[in-house]
């Protein structure tokens, strides 16, 4: 038994550290997708935009690691607010294709913006000499950095299912979430509540893309490359929740560690797989309404 | 069959039920339709009055009990299959294509009907037969001047018409129609009972209405829905006399 | 039946309304509008001989794009995977020729019967499902079939794409040359099959149905359709032409590589067929040339910049010309008509 | 604001309104008006457009023809938000409660600064107050039309348009209800749309009626005159008089 343990511990280690990146890039789009019923497959540029910002920001201006980092989201945020005003609204609730069109259109905007201005190779993260080297965890060498990572992403998520549950914003968003109509007729700005949403959610996923560079390296293909896993995350997860995505995360974190670890020539093969199988049995997902 | 005490109906449940999560909208009930019956389904808003005929017609599986059609037991039947058994069913809000004309909507029914629809050789306009045939039906029930019209260009009552005339392309034996009049203003409501009037003998009618004159002048037998559960059966007489029925359908209470 | 049929009264009398049916009856038959595709074709052919090899793979396409436009414009159902179906058939054309099966009309035959088989099975699976769900089905479909080709490098050569093929002449007769000629006129001549397929089966009762569920299911399970499977049946169709498009492209380039499995390919599918418009047959005669044209002239001059563009462009599209380069060609013939 | 008996303001208005829901038209060339501070029944069998009449008022409804103006203002292509935040609120007929919310939060959801604050609420139904940590769905019929009128309430509305409130409801719960509404109408001086089955009880509480027939209105007048006339309700609402027809 011990001698498997190291690599349990490994495996569970390197699986939440990716679910924490999965969760946190995702869980902006299952609010778009569940909310504003809007095919969102440009979230992940949100996500590269964060992490070419705060590497950026880094590197070339030398800007101490938190503020990079919050500058980035910041901006991400203040981008996507925009791009929502202008663009996302008009296809709330509209037809799938659309959408699609639309989105597959951003990510095409974003692959030639960022080849354009970063090059085609990936962006190096500088992470700080105190996050940097390892510790000792159970007779295995954990990076620090990947604690640092889980840390934060649990924090984080403490704070945004404490935000949803305690605040107004919260109660308001799940009333729209559950009601739309009626949520209006109490009085509700939904357009706003939407932009809001929205904001945060391309918020969370900058975060996710800066803070995870070194889990899914900054590249201008990003956004299409790791489409299929935040789409995965949020269809198993359910449409609209904020808690399935999480679970979900944990579930293709884990296993994907694992199945690379155990079967490497499967790849990816059994995550997809499980994922048409869990669709198949739950269309709205695990925790959809 | 001879030896049996009763024939079979044309549709009958048995303890048919539905739930959606804890919402039980359909409770158990047992319903029979006769053959050739102008039977009315009446109830108050959220009584369970579509869901019933979503239940018969297979667009909702039911969560128990059973559905027969002519003695034969089609619950597990999907909705094409009893379409195919003569089950039609039509739609409280308009489910036409707005962009076709009448003649095509009829026209698709039709081609279905025979079995053509399914044929991915043959040009849809070409097979004659299904179109004169469909033309005819519209003549029968005096759509013949709008046959070519678009569906959108045409007055809400004529697109109720429609709505009927595309049933009566399947050639019913079993024909639910629900609400055939919601909408549609009052000097057009005549057409429609008109229409209903002049149906087949022989096709077994069901009909959900709120409009009171229709249901009175249509219905030989009604059946009064209240949450979901038959709350009295019987003859137009009977029910407008129930004390019962005044209440719950009409809300009346003693002023206290 | 034909008893039900004959029961009927005599056609209409009124002459005018005889006369509509007689139109409503020919709406199928050919406009003489419908030979330009053609002649373009076999135009471009003696015009630009030195682009030949381009013009073999925009015709290929063409195929694909009509697969993709007999389930998204015709029957509704959005797909984000059917590059699944497309690399199938490429896979089975360049495992057969790299197998010692080289002749490309059999081929053909049997990519077209493997990418079906394969449409059928996970249509079957799949299709029970809606909206964002199916979308997401369709894209885990193509990922995992991605994933297989990648993972059985031993057969497919998995990244580096499959190497050694060696395609026989057509039919034992004409040698694949160099110039592509060959090449061309046997994508067009399988082009001209499948759109004559296509637009038989689009005319049809079939599509006419098809369109009937697009346009309101509910009023189909009414009159009795099997909507689930008219549907499968409909995907099984257009796997089937996505595979012969495959099979074509793997044959006349001699090579198969990942990305004819890859989202890529899924999503450019999907605009180069509404550049061109939707649902209206010809729509990927319009938007996949040029689509590809463009690609070939700004890729060679500044790749960086065409990814840029085309998204931009697309924006563009669904802001502004929704329906395409055929919507927007029916626009403007009504307004002059209109103003006439 | 000031205590001198004012010349009534025009509340709510709609003039020759042709409204439904999509393409078809519910609503035939309504016209309606209403005066600060008074009550209305609105009567009529099933189907006839009354609860159309609600949405097309709040918002739900396309607009075909005419126009809906409240305090003046054309409020036809107001959002549905809007028209909440200018003092319409609606108690609709499902209730609608937010089923993940708690009590208290469906309360505050929407909540506007005004004389209706939470602890005012709680104290016109004491119910609501025990069970203000449950979530909107594990609660009674009764509890649920509670709320969803108190949720009203919290948006401080001068106009509240109540569909069928007292259906499905036990009767001690009716009577409970009703004195609440009578209130609003007594002491908050609450102008009030109300759709009823019962319809006894509705021309009992408000002092004018309408009665719609195919989204027209075929009776409008003070409610004791038809209270007093059993024939003109039966030829209105009764089954009994529509059936030698």
């Amino acid at each position: 038994m011990s001698e498997y343990l190291p690599a349990l511990i490994s495996i569970a280690f390197h699986g939440v550290t990716l679910a924490m990146v999965l969760y946190l890039i995702s869980v902006g789009l299952s609010v778009t997708m569940g909310l504003m019923g809007f095919v969102n497959l440009a979230h992940g540029a949100f996500a590269m935009a964060g992490g070419y910002l705060a590497s950026t920001l880094l590197s070339r201006f030398g800007l101490p690691f938190a503020l990079a980092i919050l500058l980035a989201v910041v901006v991400v945020m203040l981008v996507s607010i925009v791009l929502e005003r202008l663009l996302y609204r008009r296809f709330y609730g509209g037809v799938e294709l659309d959408q699609v069109l639309l989105t597959m259109g951003l990510i095409f905007i974003s692959v030639g913006a960022a080849t354009y201005i970063w090059g085609p190779l990936p962006q190096p993260m500088q992470i700080p000499p105190i996050l940097q080297g390892g510790i000792e965890v159970l007779g295995r060498i954990l990076p620090v950095y990947r604690v640092f990572l889980i840390v934060c992403g649990a924090v984080i998520v403490t704070l945004l299912w404490l935000a949803l549950e305690k605040t107004r914003f919260g109660a308001q968003l799940r009333a729209a979430v559950d009601n739309l109509r009626m949520a209006e007729t109490v009085g509700i700005n939904t357009s706003r509540l939407f932009a809001f949403a929205f904001a945060l959610g391309s918020g969370l996923a900058a975060l996710g893309g800066a803070l995870g560079a070194e889990v899914f390296a900054i590249t201008p293909g990003y956004a299409l490359e790791h489409l299929v896993y935040f789409l995965i995350v949020v269809a198993v997860g359910g449409l609209g929740s904020i808690r399935g995505p999480f679970f979900a995360a944990l579930m293709v974190g884990i296993a994907d560690t694992a199945l690379k670890y155990y079967v490497p020539e499967l790849g990816a093969f059994f995550i997809y797989l499980l994922t048409m199988a869990i669709l198949l049995r739950y269309p709205r997902g695990l925790m959809g309404t | 069959m001879t030896g049996g005490p009763t024939t079979p109906a044309a549709i009958e449940t048995r303890q048919l039920c539905k739930t959606f999560g804890a919402f039980v909208v359909t409770d158990t009930v047992d319903f029979r339709l006769e053959h050739g019956a102008r039977h009315a389904l009446i109830g108050p808003n959220g009584a369970g009055k579509t869901t019933f005929v979503n239940l018969v017609s297979g667009a909702l599986a039911p969560t128990s009990g059973t559905i027969s059609l002519n003695g034969a037991d089609v619950t597990a039947l999907s909705q094409a299959q009893r379409v195919k058994r003569g089950l039609i069913r039509t739609f409280q809000i308009n489910q036409l294509f707005r962009k076709l004309t009448v003649l095509e909507n009829v026209g698709l029914a039709v081609t279905e009907r025979h079995g053509l629809a399914g044929n991915a050789w043959r040009p849809a306009g070409s097979n004659r037969a299904v179109l004169d045939e469909a033309f005819a039906l519209l003549e029968r029930v005096g759509l013949a001047a709008d046959a070519l019209r678009v569906i959108a260009d045409l007055p809400y009552g004529r697109q109720r018409m429609t709505e009927i005339a595309v049933a009566l392309g399947l050639n019913p034996k079993v024909l639910l129609l629900d609400e055939p009049a919601a909408g549609v203003p009052t000097g057009d409501v005549g057409l429609i009972i008109d229409l209903i009037e002049q149906l087949p003998a022989d096709i077994a009618v069901m009909l959900i209405e709120h409009d009171m004159a229709i249901v009175f002048r249509v219905a030989k037998r009604i059946t009064v829905l209240t949450e979901g559960r038959v709350l009295i059966e019987g003859t137009p007489a009977d029910i407008s006399q129930d004390p019962k029925v005044r209440e719950v359908y009409l809300g009346e209470r003693k002023p206290r | 039946m034909t008893s039900e049929l004959s029961k009927t009264s005599p056609p209409a009398s009124d002459a005018t309304t005889t006369a509509a049916m007689d139109n409503f009856a020919r709406a199928h038959r050919l406009s003489p509008l419908e030979a330009l595709p053609w002649l373009a074709a076999v135009g471009a052919y003696f015009v630009f001989p030195d682009y030949l090899a381009l013009g073999s793979q925009i015709l290929a396409t063409i195929i694909f794009a009509l697969s993709v436009d007999l389930l998204i414009g015709y029957t509704g159902i959005v797909t984000l995977g059917h590059a699944a179906l497309f690399g199938t058939g490429a896979y089975t054309a360049g495992l057969l020729a790299a197998n010692g099966w080289g002749d490309p009309v059999s081929g053909l035959l049997i990519a077209a019967l493997v990418s079906a088989l394969v449409g059928f099975i996970s249509g079957a699976l799949i299709l029970r499902t809606h909206g964002l769900t199916l979308l997401m089905q369709t894209l885990v479909v193509a990922a995992l079939l991605y994933e297989v080709a990648n993972k059985a490098g031993r057969y497919t050569g998995g990244g580096d794409g499959l190497q050694g093929m060696s395609v026989w002449p057509v039919f034992g007769q004409f040698r694949f040359d160099m110039l592509g000629k060959v090449a061309y006129i046997y994508c067009l001549a399988v082009l001209f099959v499948c759109w004559l397929a296509m637009r038989i089966v689009v005319h049809s009762a079939f599509g006419r149905s098809l369109m009937g569920i697009r346009e309101n299911v509910a009023r189909m399970h009414a009159i009795g359709t099997p909507v689930e499977r008219r549907k499968l049946f409909a995907y099984t169709l257009s796997a089937g032409l996505a595979g012969i498009s495959g099979a074509l492209i793997a044959q006349t380039t001699s090579f198969v590589g990942l990305g004819v499995l890859s989202l890529e390919r899924s999503g450019s599918i999907l605009i180069m067929l509404i550049i061109g418009g939707v649902g209206q047959l010809y729509g990927a005669f319009i938007g996949v040339p040029l689509y590809m044209i463009a690609q070939d002239r700004f890729a060679t001059i500044a790749p960086v910049y065409w990814y840029f563009w085309i998204g931009l462009f697309m924006v563009f599209l669904v802001l502004f010309a929704r329906g395409g380069v055929l919507g927007i060609l029916t626009r403007l013939t009504q307004r002059k008509r209109g103003a006439s | 604001m000031s205590d001198t008996p004012s010349i009534p303001q025009r509340s709510l208005a709609l003039t020759n309104v042709n409204a439904g829901y999509g393409e078809t038209v519910i609503l035939n060339n309504l016209s309606l008006e209403l005066q600060e501070g008074t009550t209305l029944a609105v009567l009529g069998r099933n189907g006839v457009g009354k609860t159309t009449l609600l949405s097309t008022c709040m918002g739900y409804t396309r607009l075909h023809n005419g126009t809906v103006s409240f305090l003046g203002q054309d409020i036809g292509a107001v959002a549905i938000n809007r028209r909440s935040a200018l003092g319409l609120a609606l108690v609709p007929q499902e209730r609608e409660i937010f089923k993940s919310l708690s009590v208290e939060e469906n309360l505050v959801v929407g909540q506007r600064p005004g004389k209706w604050a939470l602890q005012r609420v709680y104290d016109f139904f004491p119910s609501l107050h025990k069970r203000r940590r449950s979530r909107g769905d594990q609660l009674s019929g009764g509890e649920q039309q509670m709320l969803a009128v108190g949720r009203a309430l919290l948006g401080n509305p001068t106009f509240l348009l109540l569909d069928e409130p007292l259906e499905g409801l036990a009767p001690v719960i009716v009577d409970q209800l009703l004195a609440g509404l009578q209130r609003l109408k007594t002491e908050e001086n609450m102008t009030m749309m109300l759709v009823e089955q019962h319809a006894h009880l509705a021309m009992e509480f408000a002092e004018r009626t309408i009665v719609l027939d195919r989204g027209a209105i075929v009776f409008d007048g003070p409610s004791a005159e038809l209270a007093a006339s059993p024939e003109k309700q039966a030829q209105l609402l009764g089954i009994g008089g529509s059936q030698g027809r």
